[in-house]
């Protein structure tokens, strides 16, 4: 099964205002995808397909090679103790500490005797440079912080795949840097799916192999991260550039 | 004599954690000038105490020739008329529309009637290319078009100085560009001083006249684009190209 | 970016909220239990204290009525829009119920004469004004509170402020006005409601005649009964007021604060209702 | 189209809404029983249910909230007696049944209903609070990440705390609001503690009333609270919206459950309460 991720002919819409319009789109095994595209365009939308935290209107999904479309909540849930999710805002949870955190995934998988799994965090806690702060409460720690919390809870159970959903938003340029190098060393140790979306492209495209550009309702473009800057499509490059004439429409939210 | 706006032996502590060292900061009439560091450093802190929103602990802040940092509350309104601020959350009342959001404040202070209140509240929409939306609701529209209201609501009071929290932090390419433009225009074309905060290159070495370099509570090195740029400074090498590795600090990490 | 709180005219009504330190676990169980008493007595006092500022702010800013009309009027018609239904909807359950309580007293002695009386009587002084300001307080107290708790965390208050527009005077005090007007009238709509309410309960579950409970109505309850429970009202209002418009502008902390601000606000509003209640029953009974 | 077609058409809106939203309160009930079931059934080693979580849940539910039960209903205690007092000094002057049917009032109504009333205040905007916060900084999604069903996990330990610690509290409650009640009367009327503190009119069925209320709006409060947590969208306003919905539900369900319990009493004693 070459395929970790697919999507094909997915819609979905909101209070009667179509968000996706028909996405197709496939990451291989292994592979590194990052997802980019104008504010509001449906991005987030599509990573909460994939883990099954909202179903499609109209299409199918296959993750590792299950499908899951109209899934029920339980099957579900085992599946997606496979993937590991960092979000936006974090959510971490703010009624256990930093330890506890990256605990709860191993704890609800289960088979693994505490002190297995308070070894397993406290690797992951110094992989990403925490482990001093074991019993902070997540209300005491700065955004950077609160992100790499993030980061170590999605990687603890070695999911098979990872999706980064902002990874480097509202960060200045030498933090971002260093959060995407805790994504290339957690890639470089699990080998696991990595799907990411964001909108600082500069940074995105020295971390995954292939970018797909998302643009109403449709993945229109999809190719090599080295080259997003002078892609073939006119739209995608005057977005990436940022450049303030050319086809891409105003976008309203 | 001191300059325009100007920060002298300025300090400042949150629950016993120093952001602002004793920093110094002097900004000419008319200039774009920009505060950069990385997250946490604590730019955002510096702009607010110059309209009284946050008190300094020590030091002394002078605008016009005037010491301002020990107006009590309630005379601080002919100040703020002079300074206006335009936030990283855009902060319109999701309440009313936006031509209502940009007459408020001329109904308050400049006694229009609600009806010359909005048709002159258009007009400065119209400045900022969004006439076309005044009577659109906030929550209808794009972060960036929200934020081009907002700059267009502190623009009604006419102020000599506006300054910008991160105006582009959070915004795709494209909408971060269109703000860039504007706020140089506006400099220009009405004379406004701009103190832009933010830490995205693009914003920084596009429409900067100066910049300064905040970090570990003071300000590092003050100096144009072009001179920061060639600064053999390893931390400004090292902030100005991303590296994740290099002697810098990143308090936000 | 650091979660600076925000500061200012709002600053002296903030106290110290968050939890003081934990006691050091030396100490034995009963002089914890004191220290959590006390740090709760200390906490409940600030925050009294800082309601009872933010009402010497309020007053000062009505003292020359400089009142924003466009924004009072949006507000009186949303609070009163919003709560008419629950209120209509409560009056009728609170009249059913008291009639239902004077059910069995009538069935035994056979005095219809009573249902009214009975009913009526609890529900004009006490039990219509009570329930109508507990559901004013849950429906448009906490939705004030949330709403300028959002306005706060999402810096919206100190863009007013940027704007040489102070927040009190300009949303605080049309939403004081506009509650106590409303929940004044409301409490006159409840309390007819409620009465009716009586009469429909009494006659379809006890069998009691309309002209029965009419005249049980006319005959025992004095007009001061009814005006009783509807000045008392106007001191819930003010209550529910202050309290939902104090906790919404000194919020802390993003989403989480919001919730804590609400439940604070309903709980603060449900006591000093329960307090002015008996406070008023007792003096002017 | 016509105004008077698009009140109509609002008004059918809203009853299609209300339809919805009383099929999901219902299957929010129905699941967590049936969290109840598999929290009992197979321990998964706890997984899916946290651990401390009930006795963090007692803890947070009920001392929290004994202050502000014993204060507000002490002094609703006061008021009703003081109230009573009065009126029966206009009518018939004789005291004597004021504290036997005030008690009897208090177990079979106004006990449970009151403190409901309260918690649903307290309780049903503390619940909502902090489920509406996790969802909308989208923590109940990370709880579903790593297998678990938000129900199970969050609504299912506060029912159970919220049935246990509703019951002691109404207890606790209608003491109170009964000895508040019985020193006012004595104190500003005068009447004799020995007839006001008698317990002859209070009979087993008015115990069972008791009971059955305030479990039931035990039960009531953290599912409407908890259905209106986890329907929170958007951000801060989401919260501030089911804090609202849910102060406004539990409340209103309290009224609601005591009346239909009150009729059906009324119905099976024949009226002999």
């Amino acid at each position: 099964m070459t395929t970790a991720i697919r999507l094909e002919d997915v819609h979905k819409s909101y209070d009667h205002r179509d968000v996706l319009t028909g996405v197709s789109l496939d990451v291989p095994r292994g592979g590194k995808l990052g997802l980019i595209g104008p504010a509001a365009s449906g991005k987030s939308v599509i990573l909460k397909l994939i883990c099954g935290l909202e179903q499609p209107d109209r299409g199918t999904i296959e993750v590792l090679g299950q499908n899951i479309v109209g899934k029920r909540e339980a099957p579900l849930g085992d599946l997606r103790q496979r993937i590991g999710m960092l979000f936006q805002n974090y959510a971490l949870f703010d009624f256990l500490d930093v330890k506890g955190n990256v605990a709860f995934p191993l704890e609800q998988r289960g088979g693994m005797s505490p002190d297995e799994i308070a070894k397993r965090v406290e690797t992951r806690l110094r992989a990403v440079g925490l482990a001093g702060s074991e019993h902070k409460l997540t209300s005491e720690l700065s955004g950077g912080m609160k992100k790499r919390v993030g980061i170590a809870r999605a990687t603890v159970a070695d999911a098979e795949i990872v999706i980064y959903d902002e990874p480097s938003a509202g960060l200045d340029p030498v933090t971002t840097q260093k959060i995407y190098d805790l994504l290339a060393a957690d890639h470089a140790r699990t080998h696991a799916t990595v799907l990411a979306v964001s909108s600082d492209v500069v940074a995105l495209a020295q971390f995954v192999d292939e970018i797909a550009f998302l643009y109403r309702g449709q993945i229109v473009y999809r190719g090599p991260a080295a080259t997003i800057v002078d892609a073939p499509d006119p739209i995608v490059r005057q977005f990436v550039r940022g450049e303030l004439e050319g086809p891409l429409a105003e976008v309203r939210a | 004599m001191t300059a325009y706006i100007e920060f002298k032996n300025v300090s400042k502590s949150f629950s016993g954690k120093p952001v602002l060292r004793e920093m110094n900061l002097a900004i000419d009439k008319g200039e774009v000038m920009f505060i950069i560091g990385t997250s946490g450093v604590g730019k955002s802190v510096t702009i607010k105490h110059l309209i009284g929103l946050l008190r300094i602990d020590a030091g002394e802040i002078w605008f016009d020739g005037e010491r301002v940092d020990q107006i009590p509350e309630r005379n601080l309104a002919p100040l703020r008329k002079r300074i206006g601020m335009v936030f990283q959350s855009s902060t319109l009342f999701d309440s009313m529309t936006l031509a209502e959001n940009v007459a408020l404040p001329l109904r308050k202070h400049q006694g229009m009637a609600h009806h010359a209140a909005l048709e002159e509240a258009k007009r400065r929409l119209a400045q900022v290319y969004m006439d076309e939306y005044a009577d659109r609701y906030p929550t209808e529209l794009s972060d960036g078009m929200r934020k081009r209201a907002a700059i267009a609501r502190t623009l009604a009071l006419s102020p000599d100085v506006v300054l910008f929290d991160e105006p582009t932090t959070g915004l795709d390419p494209i909408s971060a560009r269109r703000i860039d433009r504007l706020i140089r225009e506006l400099a220009k074309s009405l004379g406004v001083t701009a103190v832009v905060v933010s830490h995205d290159p693009p914003s920084i070495f596009g429409i900067a006249d100066r910049v300064a370099f905040l970090y570990r509570g003071v300000v590092h090195v003050v100096a144009t684009p072009a001179e920061l740029r060639a600064s053999p400074d390893p931390i400004v090498q090292q902030f100005i190209n991303g590296k994740s590795s290099g002697p810098m600090e990143t308090p936000g990490f | 970016m650091i979660d600076e709180p925000p500061a200012g005219s709002l600053d002296h009504l903030r106290p110290q909220r968050d939890e003081p330190p934990p006691p050091s676990p030396e100490t034995g169980i009963v002089s914890r239990a004191f220290e959590g008493i006390g740090g709760g007595a200390i906490r409940i006092a600030q925050e009294v204290g800082g309601i009872v500022v933010l009402s010497g702010q309020v007053l000062r800013a009505l003292v020359p009525p400089r009142i924003d009309r466009r924004e009072l009027v949006k507000n009186l018609y949303k609070m009163g829009n919003r709560s008419v239904p629950i209120v209509v909807l409560t009056a009728f359950f609170a009249g059913g119920l008291m009639t239902l309580q004077a059910g069995p007293f009538v069935i035994k002695f056979g005095a219809a004469a009573l249902a009214g009386w009975a009913a009526g009587y609890a529900v004009l002084r006490e039990m219509g004004p009570i329930l109508i300001a507990l559901m004013f307080s849950g429906r448009v107290g906490a939705n004030n509170t949330a709403e300028l708790a959002t306005m706060t965390v999402t810096e919206q208050l100190d863009g007013l402020r940027a704007l040489a527009i102070d927040p009190v005077q300009f949303l605080v005090v049309p939403r004081v006005i506009a509650m106590i007007t409303m929940l004044f009238a409301l409490t006159i709509i409840g309390d007819f409601v409620a009465l009716a309410g009586a009469a429909i309960v009494a006659r379809v579950m006890l069998g009691i005649e309309w002209s029965t409970m009419y005249h049980s109505f006319a005959d025992n309850l004095r007009p001061y009964d009814f005006f009783h429970g509807v000045y008392k009202s106007l001191a819930f209002g003010g209550a529910i007021a202050m309290s939902s418009c104090y906790f919404g502008i000194t919020v802390r902390g993003g989403a989480v604060g919001v919730g804590r601000a609400v439940n604070a606000a309903v709980v603060a509003a449900a006591v000093s209702i329960m307090l002015l209640d008996f406070f008023l029953t007792y003096t002017t009974g | 189209m016509s105004l008077f077609r698009q009140r109509i058409e609002r008004i059918g809106t809203a009853l299609l809404d209300a339809a919805g939203a009383a099929i999901e309160l219902w299957l929010v009930y129905v699941s967590t029983i049936a969290g109840i079931l598999r929290g009992l059934s197979r321990r998964r080693g706890g997984r899916g249910r946290p651990r401390g979580e009930l006795v963090r849940q007692l803890f947070h539910i009920g001392n929290k909230s004994l202050i502000f039960i014993i204060v507000t209903l002490g002094f609703i205690g006061m008021v009703m007696a003081y109230q009573a007092c009065l009126q029966i000094s206009r009518v018939t002057g004789d005291f004597s049944q004021i504290g036997p049917q005030t008690l009897r009032l208090i177990v079979s109504d106004f006990g449970p209903t009151i403190t409901g009333m309260m918690l649903a205040t307290r309780v049903g905007a503390g619940i909502a609070a902090e489920i509406g916060s996790m969802k909308v900084t989208e923590q109940v999604d990370a709880l579903r990440m790593s297998g678990v069903l938000p129900i199970d996990y969050l609504v299912v330990p506060r029912f159970i705390a919220s049935i246990i610690m509703t019951l002691m509290l109404t207890t606790i409650g209608s003491l109170v609001m009964f000895a508040a009640g019985g020193l006012t009367a004595n104190y500003s009327w005068g009447v004799n503690p020995n007839l006001f503190f008698d317990l002859s009119q209070v009979r087993p069925r008015h115990l069972v009333l008791f009971v059955i209320k305030a479990a039931t709006f035990g039960a009531a409060i953290p599912v409407v609270a908890g259905f209106c947590g986890l329907r929170a969208r958007g951000s801060s306003e989401g919260v501030g919206w089911a804090t609202t919905a849910a102060v406004i539900g539990s409340s209103f369900a309290v009224i609601v459950l005591d009346f239909l319990i009150s009729a059906a009493a009324l119905f099976v004693t024949g009226g002999d309460l």
